[in-house]
């Protein structure tokens, strides 16, 4: 598999563990299937931690943000952790860091759901 | 390693899986190249970029249509070709992805990444049909007819960042 | 991954360092077949040995000659045909390394090693002038339509030597 | 450098600790220019360790078997140490094995020459 996901739950906020690459075809379906499955069962608190995730291509960034507008249309918010360098710069080249919540602790992310 | 041009040419069907091919191979090449780490990296997505749009939009997924993909490697410039066999298209008329209100789009980001990574993007329709791609990206020129090709210096030797053009918010 | 056959071509041109890259793409095709570890490695000397001969004997360096490596990943059977663009030569002429006049000979054994890594290989003259070695090696056919490339069974489960028909004295 | 040269020298033995491989140009020719090297100096004692030696090609068989003529030719001995499995299978397939004198541990490499 390009992509290995693990999901963790803690505080009623759901943590996704991504390693791998999103790209075009197997790695961004499995995204939207993982977060199109969160959603569905209610749970609309979203960490996705990118700490292991190496590769994003155009594709993998567009799943990023359809992933973001899907979860605050069903009234939720993911935010990102871990952001990796070059995934950042990829964002911020097609100006779209400023639409992410980008946490670099786990606790700051949690914590950024009980306010 | 010769200092005469090299000039290497993969042929894949259109299929998602065999685009590693292509990304692993630009990798070996610009590893001997002497890009830098960072450079090798954003070639590996220039070169992706390209040729899933090529098996994705140009020959949609046909099987019976092959992707060409062809590196020049010469002394002050890594040239990479990418042909398919679709119907081709107008890049000037394709929307903005940063326009405001292109922004939250799901694609149409890889030509701009291309862009921003390569030094030079051109896009043809080839006479005999389909798309061509061109991208190409400076090389530090090699320093001495007498060092190997695995002595050159990186293509960034100040170390900074590889990125031509990132726009800094 | 699809059931459908795959085709990969790299044409290179005639320089030792690139052979290295036929030898990556014929790892990466292996593996994709689910050929086990052992058939991986000696897969990727017959496609060294093939393309040395191709680049030294064939195309005698010409950097302006190009080798073609073609890969068909089919069913049952991984096939690689190598083409260059030399003078051609008839296998049948050939010393036996095997022969005890000939144990000491610094060169002659690639053939060989070809021959005992693949299931078969074949030599012919291209009608439009080179040489054409096309060599197979039958693989473990996929389990079921369901499973994907990664899940496949390895070509020899019983994990027992890849090697067809080594000699033990 | 795709073959790497370490050499080193014990009771009036050179060894010589060889890393990568040893293929058609590069690896097969620096193999030669050392066995000449140290011929030339009068070391005609030589432990070849194949220890780190992953892939060997056609070239690189001819190449052990010329280099190990050309020593005895100039009335020395070359032995093997450590050699890798895959190695030995080419050996065998050529009918070369028994040309060679194979050690597994060094300590007995180099008693083989004291005899
Ligand atoms: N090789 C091609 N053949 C036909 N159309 C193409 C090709 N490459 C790109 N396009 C068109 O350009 C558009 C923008 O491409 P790109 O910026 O890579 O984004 P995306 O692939 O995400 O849509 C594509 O949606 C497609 O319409
Ligand atoms: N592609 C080729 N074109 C012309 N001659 C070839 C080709 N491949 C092999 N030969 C001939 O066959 C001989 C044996 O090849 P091989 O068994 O690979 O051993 P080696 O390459 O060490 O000589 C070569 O020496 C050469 O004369």
């Amino acid at each position: 598999m390009s992509l290995e996901i693990n999901q963790r739950s803690s505080q009623g906020v759901s943590l996704v563990d991504l390693a791998g690459k999103i790209t075009l075809g197997q790695g961004s379906i499995q995204l939207r299937d993982t977060v199109a499955h969160l959603l569905a069962e209610g749970n609309t608190r979203i960490v996705l931690n990118l700490a292991g995730v190496q590769y994003v291509d155009s594709s993998g960034i567009g799943e990023l943000v359809s992933r973001h507008m899907t979860t605050r249309h069903a009234g939720g918010r993911l935010v990102l952790l871990h952001l990796p360098p070059k995934i950042r710069d990829l964002l911020q080249i097609t100006k779209l860091l400023s639409l992410f919540e980008v946490y670099e602790e786990e606790a700051a992310a949690l914590a950024s759901f009980l306010g | 390693m010769t200092y005469a041009e090299q000039v290497v040419r993969l042929t894949i069907d259109s299929q998602l899986p065999l685009i590693d091919l292509a990304t692993n191979l630009a990798d070996q090449l610009t590893n001997l190249a002497g890009f830098d780490e960072d450079c090798v990296y954003w070639i590996n997505m220039a070169v992706r970029e390209s040729v899933a749009n090529a098996v994705e939009h140009g020959n949609k997924y046909d099987s019976n249509k092959q992707v060409e993909i062809t590196f020049v490697l010469a002394h002050e410039l890594l040239t990479i070709a990418v042909r398919d066999h679709g119907e081709g298209f107008d890049p000037a008329s394709l929307p903005d992805p940063l326009d405001p209100l292109n922004l939250l789009n799901p694609a149409g980001r890889g030509i701009l990444y291309m862009r921003t990574f390569m030094d030079e993007v051109t896009y043809l329709r080839h006479p005999e049909g389909g798309m061509l791609v061109t991208m190409a990206k400076r090389r530090q020129p090699l320093a001495s007819p007498a060092e190997s090709a695995e002595t050159v210096a990186p293509a960034h030797p100040e170390g900074g960042k590889s990125i031509g053009n990132v726009p800094r918010d």
